[in-house]
């Protein structure tokens, strides 16, 4: 078991988000994580990075990291493409890349993952001098996901990398997390709100409601579940 | 008749002194057991580093205490902190006079704030005595018959340049440097007064500087720049050490002229480089601790010990803490003087009747006078000119 | 024109001291996005660190390193003591702290060193072959320091991971956790070599205006304009202002409207610059998408 | 307003109008230094508290106003209370002219063009081609109002020191009115929305510019009226008056009494003439160390200053956690 998690609580300030839920992640598995607005998805996410109050146990492959700083849980090789794409936007697009890999020991390899990562997305090539900030959003959102690449994680957790993007540029996106998939055997939680997109792409998925895990199952159970059907694939 | 009025005059006076008055008489501020005096003085602020006078003075007083206070009175000294600032000078004032009821204020610091206070003490007639600042408007009894100044003021060290000049270089061409604030302006118009009509062909630049410029480089290139053989430095310590070095690595030799307030030897000269400061012109009326020929002078000797005993942390290098010593001295003689007549109109009254009475610290020669229309109790200067390891006297004493 | 020379010159030797001041300030906003206040008056605390650890018979070179690394630990040890409390209270409170440590650092210096001034050596030998007629060795030598301390900080951002992680931990602190960054760390360790960087400047400076705890005052004010007229997140803007600054200042003071006015025409040139553009000349305009 | 606001207010008006004879004359006049500087932290508060533009050199606008006030009475013999508008207007002016260029910088870069006023302007105050009026680095000494006979004849008669503080007790009050109706109304919510999100602001219609310069003149002039009355109190005005500590200890007092608060400007106030008082008597060796000190313990201890400390500690009574303002 890669990702155990049990019990998980989370609140911003007064205010509880999370109430409790359990979730399980074998290696290599592509899990996705669906729910509506507002249901604790982003939450979630930055639960398992500490980056919020939490209580209940976090362990991951083997090892509890509930209690860690963000820092400590990225060097375990947990990579985080945050909502809002977290992009340095005052460094130019290779700076932001380089950060990606600032953990690593391996210093002589980081050149050889910059091209591999340039190969998915020439795009982020041709920008690589401008400053982030003035890249349009979905080559801002490839460079965060290239960003986290560059740790060549174990885990890589995606906080709903559609998200405002032209369904043509989503589609090429996915098409290239494909690619990832098989290249890099790293295992994905993928958070999305458009659940058809998720569905197709991940094995295994959880719905998240208020907070709560109120189904969970392989992504063609799912996809069959009438309740699911209704409320979020719309047919 | 016109000859037996001064000798009634000193007889009067022979009659007021202490053996004459039998009873005691008091003010607020004034008992039995105490002589409560008050004291502002910039402990924090821009001008933090006067604050060592304040912290003298009170040792001088601890130790006058410890040796049976005055005619078996105790001084307490109180002062408060005003960081050279004229608002909170005037309310610490009206603190010492209202609240704390001190019999006078002594040695307050700095023009601006003392300004601030001038009409106010007047109006409540206690003494503002001894002033600590350079200022020429002190001395006038007539207008402010409550405040009287007490060390050679600025206006009288311009005009002695300016006689010095006349008399050794009458057709100088003269630079001038001057801090640009009450101190440096009063001194530059006394030279001028000093110089008279000739002041607009003689002074041929005139070059002011802020106390937070860094360093005052351009403005002695300006001075050398406009052809002066004379130069008249009027710096604080800091930027007279550096105008002393500038002059000298620049290769520029006017005859230099450097104010009492910036010509201490160890915390000016040694700075900027003993050889650099030969032929250094200066007016001084106290003895320099840092300079070699007072070293076995036995009233520095007393300073230097009482120093070490009641103000070990003052730094003996610091002008400052003899300049304060000398003025504590000055009042203890006043108030022997006063004896049990304790009132604010005696003080003002004995202190205004110094005839030649000296301090050991004062140079030789210079002694303090005052009388009913003289509230200026030092006015005597001594010119010195420093050969490379200390200060020469020369000349007579200048002025009163 | 030999005394415009001497002018320019003499504006360039004043220029270097609010350069070598103004890179600290630089650094010091590189790291945390606020322009210390305390940072000339913890300046002059390391070299009066530097004069005692000289006055104790220690050599020129010993104390210098000595007193570069004291720098840097008081610059850590304020980050972690002083600064942090605060990082969560409005940006106001963080400069009031700044007020807060130039008046506590100037008065203790005051306390225990009095204000008398003290002569500071300098590491050049007086009559070397840098001195000519218009500046001593020793200004030129420390503009010569100054330039090294502007190159090895832009290597030091340019190419080591460690710089460029500073710069991010400034820019966007939560990004940084994700990739690792220490985020706290890097404040202490912005604050410790912008404290070290100002140690050496205030080594430089002292040779020239002396020791004593105003030392500082009026160039915080002078660097201060330097590197924003340069561009507050530039380097090397930040020198050339502190240059530009100085020469200005000399040249306005001697030739244009005399000393009296000149603090005040130097500002108002500062402001007028600022307004035609506000990011200084070599700062990086920044582009943000709303 | 409600009810029981009412009440505490009229009380403790009245127990302010009474102080005078409470306490002795010494007192009444740090008292009526306290009100000076409750002015001119309640303008500086305006601009760096509500609308977020910060101001390293209000001093300056300080020494303009007293300066004003004492030109006009020294020179041109204009009665005092008058001298206290006209110094108003003066500084309204200049602060809208200096807040013109202002407009284009943005925090750091306008907080060295605001210190870079609080530091040239005494050097201006000692140009000599202005020494005719400003009376130089000697400064000027103006004459303290008596009591108006009106007074005397009622069997009431006021010293000096309690006319004056009743008249600067009245200008305080109509100042602190002014403001808080202009700060609880419409102007305040734009200035406050200004400061959060100055293009949300704009794009709801709110003309950024104007209102950014409409405040600067408007807390120039609260600090001018402030500088009016601080020179009448003192009876004196010099360059010395009027440096850069006076514009650091302003900020100092907004971040300690409580930004954007009105009752903060008088929390500061209270701060900035005291805490010194206090260090000097703690010791003579460094008493600006220990008022530093002081400032860091406020700072830490009360993050969103006295008036948020207040207004916490009240809604906890009240039950109703109010929105604590930042």
């Amino acid at each position: 078991m890669l990702l155990e998690v049990k019990d998980l609580h989370a609140s911003y300030g007064s205010t509880r988000v999370l109430h409790g839920i359990d979730l399980g992640m074998e290696e290599g598995s592509i899990t996705a994580l669906l729910g509506a607005n507002g249901a604790g998805k982003t939450t979630t996410l930055r639960a398992l990075c500490a980056m919020v109050k939490t209580t209940g146990t976090v362990s991951f492959a083997g090892q509890r990291i509930d209690g860690r700083a963000t820092e400590d849980i990225v060097r375990l090789g947990i990579a985080h493409v945050p909502d809002g794409r977290g992009t340095f936007a005052n460094l130019t697009t290779e700076e932001n890349l380089r950060l990606g890999a600032y953990v690593r020991r391996d210093r002589h390899a980081i050149e050889g993952d910059l091209q591999r990562v340039y190969g998915y997305f020439p795009r982020l090539k041709e920008r690589r001098a401008q400053q982030a900030g003035t890249l349009s959003g979905g080559e801002q959102q490839m460079l965060a996901l290239s960003r986290a690449l560059m740790l060549r994680p174990r885990l890589l957790l995606l906080d709903e990398p559609s998200f405002g993007l032209a369904p043509m540029i989503v589609r090429e996106l996915f098409d290239i997390l494909r690619a990832v998939k098989q290249a890099e055997r790293v295992s994905m939680l993928l958070v999305e709100q458009s659940a058809a997109l998720a569905l197709d792409f991940a094995d295994r998925a959880y719905l998240i409601e208020t907070g709560r895990i109120v189904l969970s199952g392989t992504a063609q159970d799912i996809r069959r579940d009438d309740a699911v059907r209704r409320s979020y694939l719309g047919y | 008749m016109k000859r037996l009025v001064p000798i009634a005059a000193l007889l009067a006076a022979a009659l007021a002194s202490p053996a004459a008055v039998a009873q005691k008489k008091y003010d607020p501020g004034a008992s039995d057991t105490e002589i409560k005096i008050g004291n502002t003085n910039p402990y924090s602020g821009p001008a933090s580093a006067y604050g060592t006078i304040g912290k003298v003075i009170a040792a001088y007083f601890k130790m006058l205490n410890e040796q049976g206070g005055i005619n078996g009175r105790k001084i307490s000294f109180i002062s408060y902190d005003d960081g050279y600032s004229p608002p909170k000078t005037v309310e610490m004032a009206r603190k010492l006079v209202e609240q704390d009821q001190v019999l006078f204020l002594f040695q307050t610091l700095g023009t601006p704030p003392n300004t601030a206070i001038h009409k106010y003490m007047n109006m409540k007639k206690v003494p503002q005595l001894h002033v600590a600042t350079g200022a020429s408007k002190w001395n006038d009894p007539k207008n402010f018959p409550w405040t009287m100044g007490w060390q050679p003021n600025y206006h009288t060290e311009g005009e002695i340049y300016a006689k010095h000049i006349l008399q050794t270089k009458p057709n100088a061409k003269i630079g001038v440097l001057y801090q640009n604030d009450d101190y440096g302006k009063d001194l530059l118009k006394g030279l001028k007064d000093g110089l008279g009509a000739k002041a607009a062909g003689m002074i041929v630049k005139e070059a002011s500087y802020e106390v937070s410029d860094p360093t005052v480089d351009s403005q002695i290139i300006q001075l050398q720049g406009s052809g002066a053989d004379v130069f008249v430095n009027i710096t604080t310590p800091k930027f007279a050490a550096q105008a002393v070095r500038k002059v000298y690595d620049i290769g520029w030799k006017p005859v230099h002229y450097l104010n009492n307030v910036g010509s201490s030897v160890g915390s000016v000269l040694v700075p900027a480089g003993l050889e650099k400061a030969v032929g250094v012109i200066t007016t001084e009326y106290l003895k320099d601790f840092t300079d070699s020929r007072w070293a076995n002078d036995p009233a520095v000797k007393t300073w230097a010990a009482f120093m070490k005993k009641y103000y070990p942390e003052g730094d003996l290098a610091d002008r400052s803490n003899m300049y304060g010593y000398t003025a504590a001295k000055t009042l203890e003689q006043v108030l022997r003087q006063a004896g049990d007549n304790l009132t604010r109109t005696n003080i003002i009254k004995q202190a205004a009747s110094m005839k030649g009475y000296r301090v050991d610290t004062l140079l030789p020669g210079i002694s303090m006078t005052t009388s009913d229309d003289d509230f200026a109790p030092i006015e005597a200067v001594q010119l010195e000119r420093f050969n490379g390891k200390q200060f020469e006297l020369f000349g007579e004493v200048m002025g009163k | 024109m030999d005394a415009f020379l001497h002018q320019v010159f003499a504006g360039l030797a004043t220029g270097g001291i609010y350069a070598s001041l103004a890179l600290a300030l630089v650094m010091i906003y590189q790291a945390t996005h606020l322009v210390n206040f305390a940072q000339g008056e913890m300046a002059m605390f390391c070299t009066y660190i530097a004069w005692s650890l000289m006055n104790a018979g220690m050599g020129y070179w010993p104390a210098f390193l000595l007193t570069v690394a004291f720098g840097f630990a008081l610059g850590v040890a304020i980050e972690r003591l002083v600064i942090r409390p605060v990082r969560h209270a409005p940006v106001l409170s963080t400069v009031v702290v700044f007020i807060a440590l130039l008046v506590i650092l100037n008065s203790v210096t005051g306390w225990i060193y009095s204000y008398t001034i003290k002569p500071f050596p300098s590491p050049f030998p007086a009559s070397s072959f840098l001195g000519n007629r218009f500046m001593s060795p020793h200004e030129l030598g420390s503009i010569g320091i100054t330039f090294i301390v502007l190159a090895l900080l832009y290597a030091f951002f340019r190419f080591t991971p460690l710089g460029l992680a500073m710069r991010a931990a400034a820019q966007n602190p939560e990004s940084s956790r994700l990739v690792g960054i220490r985020v706290g760390w890097m404040l202490a360790l912005g604050w410790g070599l912008a404290s070290a960087i100002g140690a050496i400047a205030g080594m430089m400076i002292a040779p020239i205006v002396y020791l004593d705890p105003n030392m500082m005052g009026g160039i915080l004010l002078y660097a201060f304009a330097a590197a924003l007229l340069g561009g507050i997140d530039s380097p090397g803007g930040a020198v050339l202002g502190g240059f530009a600054m100085g020469v200005l200042e000399n040249l306005l003071g001697a030739f244009v409207i005399g000393n009296e006015l000149k603090l005040g025409v130097a500002l108002v040139l500062i402001v007028g610059v600022l307004v035609v553009r506000p990011s200084g000349f070599f700062g990086k305009v920044h582009v943000t998408r709303v | 307003m409600t009810k029981k606001n009412f009440l505490v207010s009229i009380i403790f008006l009245l127990v302010v109008c009474a102080l005078p004879f409470l306490v002795s004359d010494y007192r009444l006049f740090q008292l009526t230094l306290v009100l000076v500087y409750a002015i001119a932290l309640l303008g500086l508060n305006m601009l760096t508290g509500y609308n977020g533009q910060i101001s390293l050199g209000h001093g300056a606008f300080y020494a303009i106003g007293a300066y004003c006030a004492a030109i006009l009475m020294d020179k041109y013999g204009v009665p005092y209370w008058a001298t206290i508008p006209l110094a108003g207007i003066v500084c309204l002016v200049a602060g809208f002219l200096f807040g013109l260029p202002a407009l284009r910088l943005e925090g750091l870069y306008l907080a060295l063009a605001t210190f870079a006023l609080g530091v040239s302007l005494p050097q201006l105050l000692k140009y000599h081609h202005l020494e005719k009026w400003t009376g130089g680095v000697q400064g000027i000494v103006i004459a303290k109002p008596d009591a108006p006979a009106v007074f005397a004849q009622a069997g009431l008669p006021l010293s000096a020191d309690h006319w004056l503080y009743y008249f600067t007790l009245a200008v305080t009050i109509t100042m602190f009115v002014l403001g808080r109706n202009l700060l609880r109304g419409r102007v305040g919510r734009a200035m406050l929305a200004i400061r959060d999100n100055p293009i949300a602001a704009q794009a709801m219609g709110v003309d950024n510019a104007l209102y950014k310069s409409l405040t600067f003149g408007v807390s120039a002039m609260y600090t001018g009226v402030a500088g009016a009355l601080g020179a009448i109190a003192v009876q004196f005005v010099a360059p010395d008056s009027f440096n850069i500590f006076l514009s650091l200890a302003f900020l100092v007092g907004i971040v300690v009494g409580g930004l954007a608060s009105i009752p903060g400007a008088i929390y500061g106030a209270l701060f900035i003439q005291f805490v010194p008082n206090i260090a000097d008597s703690i010791s003579k060796a460094a008493p600006w160390a220990i008022f530093g000190v002081f400032m860091l313990v406020f700072v830490y201890v009360l993050p969103a200053g006295v008036a948020g400390a207040v207004q916490m500690a009240l809604s906890r009574v009240r039950r109703n956690p109010r929105r604590v303002v930042p």
